[in-house]
């Protein structure tokens, strides 16, 4: 509970530490907030009782904040949510690291902005009441669009402006929802609540019809923040423009509370339209994997590339967990920790020959293997990582999610039927291959080749701070923590998948009758033909 | 009567300390002694803190139970909100009023003429205009209700004539006074109507009377049409559709301090009227549970009246916002925000009820807090002596003020009703209200307009901090006077800690709402009328 | 209106209660009409105040009509507030009138959308 | 089919572990290397620390070999694996662990073996980048061998996915090996892609038998086979074979999806040597060897298997003809020998196939090895037509003969082990009752001739003839290793293929030394020994050694000791011409080799003029010119490739870029945002400014309100 509190709100200490003290000492005062946030968050961690036991959000309880809308500031952790503020976290300090070099001019702003910006990234996992989350949620929008707006490219003002508005117009949603949520359970009980627990417990009793639009309402709110097809648009425009730091915390942290919040939210409170939507969904995924990898195909800028390759990854994620079944779930769960980390090393690594370069487009720089080796084998193995290679993290997340897609139609034996099956896995199956093709393709340009560098040294010139040809310590000390985490992941999943499964089963456990509801009427709503075509692949 | 005359008397007693003030700041504006004059705002602000404080220490329950009042508490809360509120508004006018004689006279170029002085009439009528506001809260008839709504109107059309110098604010001041006589008319009209249908002037015999006729074949028409032209009238004082026209031009016009002193007092007054005029009819049925958690049907205020005020609500919060995004100039799409805000709260009011009436109130405070945050900005900068109002003044407004671009920054996200500032708290509030009178079309219509809000007050934020200076706003300066500034600084502060103890402050507001016991006669609780949708 | 026009003749028979309350909404429709129309700014306010009059006559027809007193008090209070706001408005107008040397309300438009 | 034998069943032996030291070893000297790598070694240190190793992990598998009693399954920890019930299909299990029989000690032993020799061959090879990239290419190699081992020890399926992933890495790794020209970088993407679209088989393969038999683990898998099968319930079985078979044709380069493995030569050539030819690409024989028995899901699948073999050898053996570039030649004489090897597991005697396996691992890299040294002498020279009469050269005869020996074996030469092999192929695809099976086998022999033809083109050119030698200009389209290139931006430099011509006398190609020609001889003692097996069969009619490895395992069911007592399906008597199908069968394919040998003889050494003649005979007859044209334009199938899916899909992509800039967020996404901007201009004109104009618009809003209630009052609202 301290601990908590410690790792959420010790980085707003550090950041009124920044904002008054010297400019110089700033980007340490952050690296030591984010540090203690981080060291709380694993000493919490290092005795969590509830690694291996289905125990809902152990230890936690809250003082109350708003006793008449029942909102109270009460925090905890399920192995998910702990695992993904860890990643968070871990990735905080990286981050402050890696923008030693990056950001030379409004310093204070910018470190202060980034703890604050951590801090309620870390709230929104650790909330269990559903405002608490909402506040964590929708707060990361503000330093986010400030650090993009303040410190991105020449496009950055367009980019954030449509970042905020579009999240902000999905989460207003989200919001409703839960208020509607919070009174429906005010009707039953006499008493607004926005616990969790509570709201899942009520939400899961409204009919089925209400269910459908409650689920809907909050996938609007985060399909946004996923972002999943069509609603992806504002992503590649944000990482093209935000400072390198600031990608990587948007891809690695407030996407993932996109996913999160379907883990969370959408798919255990309305169970009658998770089940309906699944094969909806689930196309919209598949659409988004096979569209984004497409694109990443034809992409120039590097960063661009890397963020339509998360549009991706995750649509390969929310496929995995409208998988409604234990395997995908593992595996998408799974994989927005892996995507955290590959993604977030890619970032990185782009960064730093953007430091040195000053462009990102792979027409003009490549072949750079032979300038910056060390750079060039980080690179190749994050991009290993994110292609999947087996071995390395990204695959038991990729695989497990295309198999909890493949067996989902499996009936019964299983103990959770679905209605997506071999022809969502195949199709789906076909971006491991875009994968490997786009990646490969940015790693050829990039990474192989023969030289090629841009002739005018005003670029170097123009770098306030001097870099060494290849990475300096520094830079290695930031991929180095990941690399090992990417290995380790992928050589030893076994603690990590041992500990989701029991919250796996738990976002699960309405699924099986409700898709049994749903494959026993659905015959003639629209969403049949998909769910039919699935049906013809078992070739009986 | 004469034995309920005392405690009536003794819960007017911070009306009283602001009338005392207000004549004294007025006799005290002609000394020729310019400490005395400089120090009129610090004597109103004396006056409503003290009047504050007069509140708990007056407002009594046996007290208010002896005025019988129509809302016996609703004083408790209100009072010291406008008070509170006008505390900030003052320190935001220091240093404006009079400010060119004022410097010339301290240059010496003129010496100090009486006639022309107008600080000691502009802070009395700045404390009656308060004291009018005030007043509502013990209205106990209609002939109340109209004195003290005059009482807020009168004094504010001069303020906006004196608070400042040159045309605009003429402009401003003939427009709105002409128009305000205009809706006071409507809502005198329906009055007249009201008490022809109900036969009597005292809110509590009106109430009953109604509940009879709803009771029998429902509110007569003559009083519906009485209530919805008394509300098409306060429509006015709200700024809500469709008597909100007069908002931007007015609000661009007038001075800021006096524009942020139209933004609040006169909107507190406008609703706490309706609030009191809506307890009439009474949102007789609002939801009801049961023990088993079974739903009684919504029958809340008379059909045409919820449907008129559904209407209002979601016109006027529509076209605040798509108003305010085609504004260049801020003080302008500061008065369209206000409309929007007005259509928001107007979800309290249909809500109606406790709830309903609690989150209205709540979301007034948070209101003036974060909109007074953005006017003391505007307030404490100028450009060459003149107040500023496009956008490109603000454009890189951190690089010489910082601590303002940060506050204007911290307003405009509490307007969009971002978490953690109060108005977050205060919209959800609005929300719960509306989900429990089951107005679950209005909370669509509102959260679609935050969504569309966050255009332009994004804009609010991203001038000031990320915007390169533009040529217009390298001449911008800050105003002689540091209160404006402080102002700020206090709202700004008070939007984030106000969220920390909302909790507190939601449980005034809702104490403040309880309507003094209604006789329902069972019939009337039987009889369900029309559901609103 | 009708059936409360007619419920006004169940409560007491007798004519004029109709007539008044006709006239008094004739007044009122007259001073809004007047209001819109007129440019001059003394007439325009002459019109609010025949507005003002207008419910003025309505509440006293109803109070003839409730036999009740306080609508007629409430009329005194009207008359008052009637004369207050003349005081202000005449104020006003001369002040506009030395900036512009004209009463039409036509040369107070520079504000507002461009 | 019926299944007379069950798979002999595993029983877990954790004291076995310590033959985990074969997986462990060489991921350690990968690590090493990569320290090595880091540190910037100059010296061979990696070369050795790989060579230690990989014996040393050869030496576990020998020992291992002679500790085998039986299938065992040894766990060595857990890896992917999680369970969210007790049912047999609500857990997921796939750990790191190993799976011994038979067929797995065959297949390591070569794999190991072949390994150490080929990395002491690399050691010299590659010493010109000493400091560069020698460290990398051995942590490459070690990667390799781990994976490789990992495919073929794996306990399961995942573990095999895994290796199977890895040495595909690895491959990329090493064919980009040479980094700087985009034609290695280039033929390393195709290949992890081409492999990619295999292994997405391969993965729904996994998929599907996880599915409908809860496990994947090969011991549970085959005591379920044992049981009769389908142990699920709804979902069609008969489409595992053909997913496993696709992942097993990327890998071991069958039609389709072959294209990548002769642009793989681009990598140095130990590597196509150890990777491209003997090792990773019979990677998916081993995986049909090892799932035989679910290959009878299917009545079609292994005719399938069979079919694509034949074809795929008698399609490469076309190509090879055609080819100048030695290694070429090879590479597609590899991939008509895998063709050979599916042909084998189609017919139904995965004994043939793995047999065949074992032989061409051997010659095969002696083949490539001796390429290499030549390429490593003549400067990347690897030009058929401008090398002639190396024996005559000094120092290069051991290449040359060692090299003759690995032609005569490829080329089936009688009494050869490849000889052996690849008969016990065609004799049961000749006996076979399936016309279209008897069909493929004539098909085998005809193009067994061919491959004589090829292969033996190539040494009458290089080794035999009058001696005569052009060098290699490093650095452009030849492929060529980077060990004479001292320093990259020099090659631009060097003189072009025609000056180099003329400067030829001042060339002095350099023979291989020990390490080189050392392991050449060994090789081809080697490719002998392996021999011995067929030998036995043959002559002393002993059993053959190889049959007994692959019958003690899971591909026991085509491994052909059952065949013995009739019972397989076959004919009675089985006759090729009459003749009993041993001798029939022996007479033919000597004919095929001998005549391909003496047509190369006449063409290519007697009157090497005439090949040329022929060619210009062939191409001026209309109704013939295609078959020359499309011989050396590889039949143009990556062209057919490129315009069937690449392009398409390109011109897709881009479509889709342009359209989600442009019109899903410019139309779509900004539209939105204008359009409350769009409306709030509707109403600008009500705030004009005049003060009447508002109280009319206030006027207008009270009496639309009191329009609106008398409209509701006459149609009554209550």
């Amino acid at each position: 509970m301290l601990l908590i509190w410690t790792s959420i709100l010790f980085p707003i200490v550090a950041a009124f530490a920044v904002a008054i003290g010297p400019t110089k000492s700033a980007k340490w005062t952050a690296f030591a907030g984010t540090l203690v946030s981080l060291g709380a968050l694993t000493l919490f961690a290092w005795n969590f009782p509830a690694w291996h036991n289905a125990e809902h959000f152990p230890n936690t309880t809250g003082p109350s904040w708003i006793p008449n809308a029942g909102i109270t500031f009460s925090v905890g952790f399920d192995t998910v949510s702990l695992l993904l503020a860890l990643l968070s976290a871990f990735l905080m300090p990286l981050c402050i690291v890696g923008s030693f070099s990056a950001i030379t001019e409004r310093t204070k702003e910018y470190y202060g902005w980034f703890l604050v910006l951590g801090s309620s990234i870390i709230l929104a996992f650790a909330a269990r009441d559903a405002i608490l989350f909402y506040i964590g949620y929708e707060f990361t929008l503000v330093p986010m669009t400030l650090i993009i707006a303040i410190y991105g490219g020449t496009e950055r003002r367009v980019a954030a402006v449509k970042m905020f508005l579009y999240t902000f117009l999905g989460s207003m949603f989200m919001l409703a929802t839960l208020l509607y949520i919070g009174w429906e359970h005010r009707l039953v009980f006499g008493a607004w609540d926005f616990d969790i627990d509570t709201l899942t417990k009520t939400a899961t009793r409204l009919p089925s019809s209400t269910q459908y639009w409650v689920f809907a309402a909050f996938m609007v709110g985060f399909a946004v923040k996923v972002p999943l097809f069509p609603l992806h648009t504002w992503l590649p425009l944000a990482h093209d423009q935000a400072p390198t730091a600031g990608s990587v915390i948007l891809a690695s942290a407030m996407l993932k509370l996109g996913t999160y919040g379907n883990y969370r939210f959408a798919l255990p409170m309305a169970p009658a339209g998770g089940a309906d939507l699944m094969s909806f969904v689930a196309v919209l995924a598949i659409i988004a994997i096979i569209y984004a990898s497409l694109i990443c195909w034809v992409q120039t800028d590097a960063k661009k590339l890397i963020a339509y390759s998360s549009v991706a990854h995750l649509g390969l994620c929310m496929l995995g967990l409208f998988a409604l079944n234990p395997v995908g779930a593992e595996g998408a769960v799974f994989y927005m920790v892996n995507h955290g980390l590959s993604t977030g090393a890619l970032f990185l690594c782009i960064g730093m020959f953007y430091e040195r370069y000053h462009t990102k487009d792979t027409d003009v720089v490549g072949g750079l293997a032979k300038r910056m080796p060390v750079w060039a084998s980080f690179m190749v193995l994050f991009t290993l990582a994110s292609i999947g290679l087996p071995g390395l993290n990204g695959f038991v997340g990729e695989f497990l999610c295309l198999g909890g897609t493949f067996i989902s139609e499996h009936d019964g034996q299983t103990g959770y039927p679905g209605v997506l099956g071999p022809w969502y896995a195949i199709v789906a199956g076909l971006g491991l291959i875009f994968a490997a093709m786009y990646l490969l393709i940015l790693l050829g340009k990039l990474v192989w080749g023969p030289l090629r560098e841009p002739h005018d040294d005003a670029a170097h010139a123009t770098s306030a701070i001097r870099l060494p040809q290849d990475l300096c310590f520094r830079e290695i000390a930031i991929l180095t923590p990941l690399a090992v985490a990417c290995i380790w992941l992928g050589f030893q999943p076994k603690p990590m998948l041992d500990a989701i499964a029991p919250c796996a089963e738990r976002m699960l456990v309405n699924y099986p009758k409700e898709v049994e509801r749903y494959m026993s009427q659905s015959a003639g709503t629209p969403l049949a033909s998909i769910t039919g075509k699935a049906n013809e692949s078992r070739g009986e | 009567m004469i034995e309920a005359m005392s405690p009536r008397l003794i819960l007017l007693a911070p009306e009283m300390i602001l009338f005392v003030a207000a004549v004294t700041v007025a006799i005290l504006g002609l000394s020729k002694n310019h400490g005395i004059r400089a120090s009129l705002p610090f004597i109103t602000c004396a006056a409503l803190i003290a009047s504050i404080a007069a509140v708990p220490l007056t407002w009594t329950n046996e007290n208010s139970q002896a005025a019988n009042l129509l809302l016996p508490t609703l004083g408790r809360f209100v009072k010291p909100l406008l008070a509170g509120v006008g505390v900030l508004l003052v320190l935001l006018s220091v240093g404006s009023v009079d400010r060119r004689m004022e410097e010339s006279v301290a240059r010496g170029r003129m010496a100090f003429d009486p006639q022309r002085v107008v600080r000691g009439e502009f802070y009395a009528f700045f404390l009656l205009s308060i004291m009018g506001a005030m007043l509502l809260c013990n209205a106990q008839d209609l002939i109340w209700l109209f004195l003290a709504i005059e009482l807020v109107s009168l004094p504010t059309y001069i303020m906006v004539a004196i608070g400042g110098s040159g045309n605009r604010n003429q402009e401003a001041a003939v427009k709105y006074f002409f128009l305000g006589a205009m809706s006071t008319a409507v809502f005198l009209y329906g009055f007249a109507l009201l008490y022809g249908s109900t036969g009597s002037l005292q809110f509590l015999e009106i109430r009953s009377a109604l509940a009879t006729q709803s009771a029998g074949s429902g509110i007569e028409t003559l009083a519906t049409i009485g209530i919805i032209l008394i509300l098409l009238g306060l429509c006015f004082k709200i700024t809500a559709v469709p008597m909100q026209f007069y908002a931007p031009d007015v609000y661009e016009g007038a001075p800021t301090h006096v524009t942020a002193f139209l933004a609040f007092v006169p909107k507190t007054a406008g609703f706490t009227a309706m609030v009191l005029i809506l307890s009439c009819v009474g949102w007789s049925g609002h939801t009801l549970i049961d023990t088993d958690g079974i739903r009684i049907p919504y029958t809340g205020l008379p059909t045409p009246i919820a449907a008129i005020l559904w209407m209002i609500a979601i016109l006027t919060m529509t076209l605040g916002n798509i108003g305010a995004l085609l504004q260049s100039s801020v003080k302008r799409m500061l008065a369209y925000s206000s409309i929007a805000h007005s259509g928001y709260l107007i979800l309290g009011l249909i809500a109606g009820a406790t709830a309903g009436v609690e989150a209205l109130f709540f979301y007034l405070l948070a209101y003036g807090v974060m909109t007074t945050a953005s006017f003391a900005v505007l307030a404490s900068i100028e450009r060459r002596g003149e107040e500023i109002n496009s956008f490109s003044d603000l454009a890189g407004l951190r690089l010489r003020h910082p601590v303002m671009a940060w506050m204007l920054a911290i307003s405009a996200a509490s307007l969009v009703g971002m978490p953690p500032f109060i108005g977050f708290f205060g919209k959800i509030y609005l929300f719960i209200a509306a989900f429990e009178a089951d107005q679950f079309g209005l909370v669509l219509a509102a959260v679609l307009n935050s969504a569309i809000s966050g255009l332009y007050y994004l804009k609010l934020a991203i001038v000031p901090l990320v915007a390169p200076p533009s040529a217009r706003s390298e001449e911008v300066t800050s105003v002689p006077s540091r209160w404006p500034f402080i102002a700020a600084v206090v709202c700004g502060v008070g939007t984030i800690f106000l969220s920390a103890i909302a909790g507190t402050l939601v449980g005034a507001a809702k104490s403040s709402a309880q309507a003094s016991p209604i006789v329902l006669t069972a019939s009337q609780a039987a009889l369900p009328t029309a559901s609103t949708h | 209106m009708n059936q409360e026009l007619s419920s006004g003749f169940t409560i007491a028979a007798n004519a004029p209660i109709a007539v008044a309350l006709a006239i008094s909404a004739l007044l009122f429709v007259i001073g809004l009409v007047g209001f819109l129309c007129r440019r001059n700014m003394i007439i325009m306010f002459l019109c609010t105040e025949l507005m003002f009059q207008g419910a003025a006559l309505a509440m006293i027809a109803f109070a003839r009509l409730r036999m009740d007193v306080s609508g007629q008090v409430f009329v005194i209070f009207i008359l008052t507030v009637a004369a207050a706001e003349a005081a202000l408005a005449l104020a006003l107008v001369v002040l506009l009138y030395r900036k512009r040397e004209t009463l039409s309300a036509d040369a107070w438009s520079d504000l507002g959308e461009s | 089919m019926t299944q007379l034998t069950s798979i002999p069943q595993a029983i877990i032996a954790p004291e076995l572990s310590w033959v985990g030291l074969a997986l462990l070893l060489p991921l350690l000297a990968a690590v090493a290397c990569a320290l090595c790598c880091a540190l910037r070694v100059k010296g061979k240190a990696a070369a050795i620390i790989t060579i230690l190793a990989l014996a040393a992990s050869f030496g576990i598998i020998v020992k291992a070999y002679f500790a085998y009693t039986g299938p065992v399954q040894v766990p060595i920890f857990q890896w992917l694996s999680f369970q969210w019930g007790t049912g047999q299909f609500q857990s997921f299990t796939a750990n790191c662990g190993m799976y011994i029989d038979t067929l797995t000690l065959y297949w390591m032993l070569f794999v190991t073996g072949l390994g150490t020799l080929i990395s002491i061959y690399a050691s010299e090879y590659m010493e010109g980048d000493c400091g560069a990239g020698y460290s990398r290419f051995f942590f490459g190699i070690c990667i390799f061998l781990f994976s490789m081992s990992a495919l073929v020890l794996g306990d399961n399926l995942i573990m095999l996915y895994l290796g199977w992933e890895g040495v595909g890495l690895a491959s990329y790794l090493l064919i980009g090996y040479d980094y700087a020209r985009p034609a290695a970088v280039a033929a390393g993407k195709k290949a992890f892609i081409m492999n990619r679209i295999g292994d997405l088989g391969l993965a729904l393969g996994i998929f599907m038998l996880w599915a409908n038999y809860g496990t994947v683990q090969y011991s549970e898998l085959f005591a379920a086979m044992n049981k009769g099968g389908q142990t699920s319930v709804n979902w069609d079985l008969s489409v595992i074979p053909f997913l496993l078979m696709l992942g097993a044709f990327g890998k071991s380069a069958q039609i389709p999806l072959f294209t990548w493995l002769p642009d793989a030569m681009e990598g140095p050539t130990p590597v196509s040597a150890l990777i491209h030819a003997a090792t990773m690409v019979t990677a998916g024989v081993y995986l049909i060897a090892r799932m035989y028995p679910f290959f009878e899901l299917h009545p079609e699948a292994l005719a399938t298997v069979a079919w694509v073999g034949g074809l795929t050898a008698l399609l490469a053996a076309t190509i090879g003809m055609a080819q100048y570039d030695i290694k070429r030649v090879f590479a597609y004489s590899t991939i008509s020998q895998l063709g050979y090897m599916f042909l084998g597991l189609g017919v139904g005697t995965t004994f043939g196939a793995c047999y065949h396996t074992l032989t061409h691992a051997f010659f095969k890299a002696l083949l490539f090895l001796t390429a290499g040294a030549i390429m490593h002498g003549f400067a990347g020279q690897l030009d058929l037509r401008k090398l002639s009469g190396l024996r005559h050269l000094p120092g290069w005869r051991i290449v040359s003969w060692t090299m003759l020996v690995g032609c005569l074996w490829l080329s089936a030469f009688p009494y050869t082990a490849a000889f052996f092999s690849k008969d016990a192929i065609l004799l049961k695809a000749l006996t076979s009752v399936r016309a279209d099976f008897r069909f493929l086998g004539w098909l085998g022999l005809f193009t067994a001739a061919l491959t004589a033809y090829y292969t033996f083109r190539v040494w009458f050119r290089v080794c035999a003839g009058p001696l005569h030698f052009e060098p290699g200009a490093e650095g452009h389209d030849e492929p060529h290793d980077t060990h004479d290139t001292h320093d990259k931006h020099d090659t631009h430099g060097k003189p072009a293929p025609a000056l180099a011509a003329k400067s030829t006398h001042a060339f002095h190609p350099h023979a291989p030394r020990w390490a080189i020609n050392g392991v050449l001889l060994i090789l081809a003692v080697g490719a002998l020994v392996v021999g011995i097996p067929g030998y036995n069969e043959t002559f002393a009619h002993k059993d053959n050694w190889a049959q007994q490895m692959i019958a003690g395992s899971s591909a026991m069911e085509g491994a052909g000791l059952a065949e013995d007592h009739g019972s397989q399906a076959s004919q009675e008597h089985p006759t090729v011409l009459g003749m009993d199908a041993h001798t029939g069968l022996t007479v033919v394919g000597c004919t095929a080799s001998i005549g391909g040998i003496l047509v190369a003889w006449y063409l290519h050494l007697r009157s090497r003029k005439s090949a040329d003649q022929l060619r210009a005979a062939l191409l001026r007859r209309w109704w013939i010119r295609w078959v020359p044209i499309c011989m050396e334009n590889k039949w143009y199938v990556d062209e057919i490739y490129h315009a069937c899916f690449r392009l398409p899909m390109w011109l897709g992509a881009q479509i889709l870029s342009f359209g989600d800039r442009h019109f899903l967020d410019g139309v779509m996404v900004d539209g939105l945002a204008k359009l409350p901007v769009a409306v709030g201009k509707v109403f600008k004109p009500l705030y004009g400014g005049a003060l009447q104009g508002y109280a009319a618009t206030m006027a207008g809003g009270i009496a639309l309100v009191v329009a609106w209630l008398s409209w509701v009052w006459l149609r009554g609202f209550n």
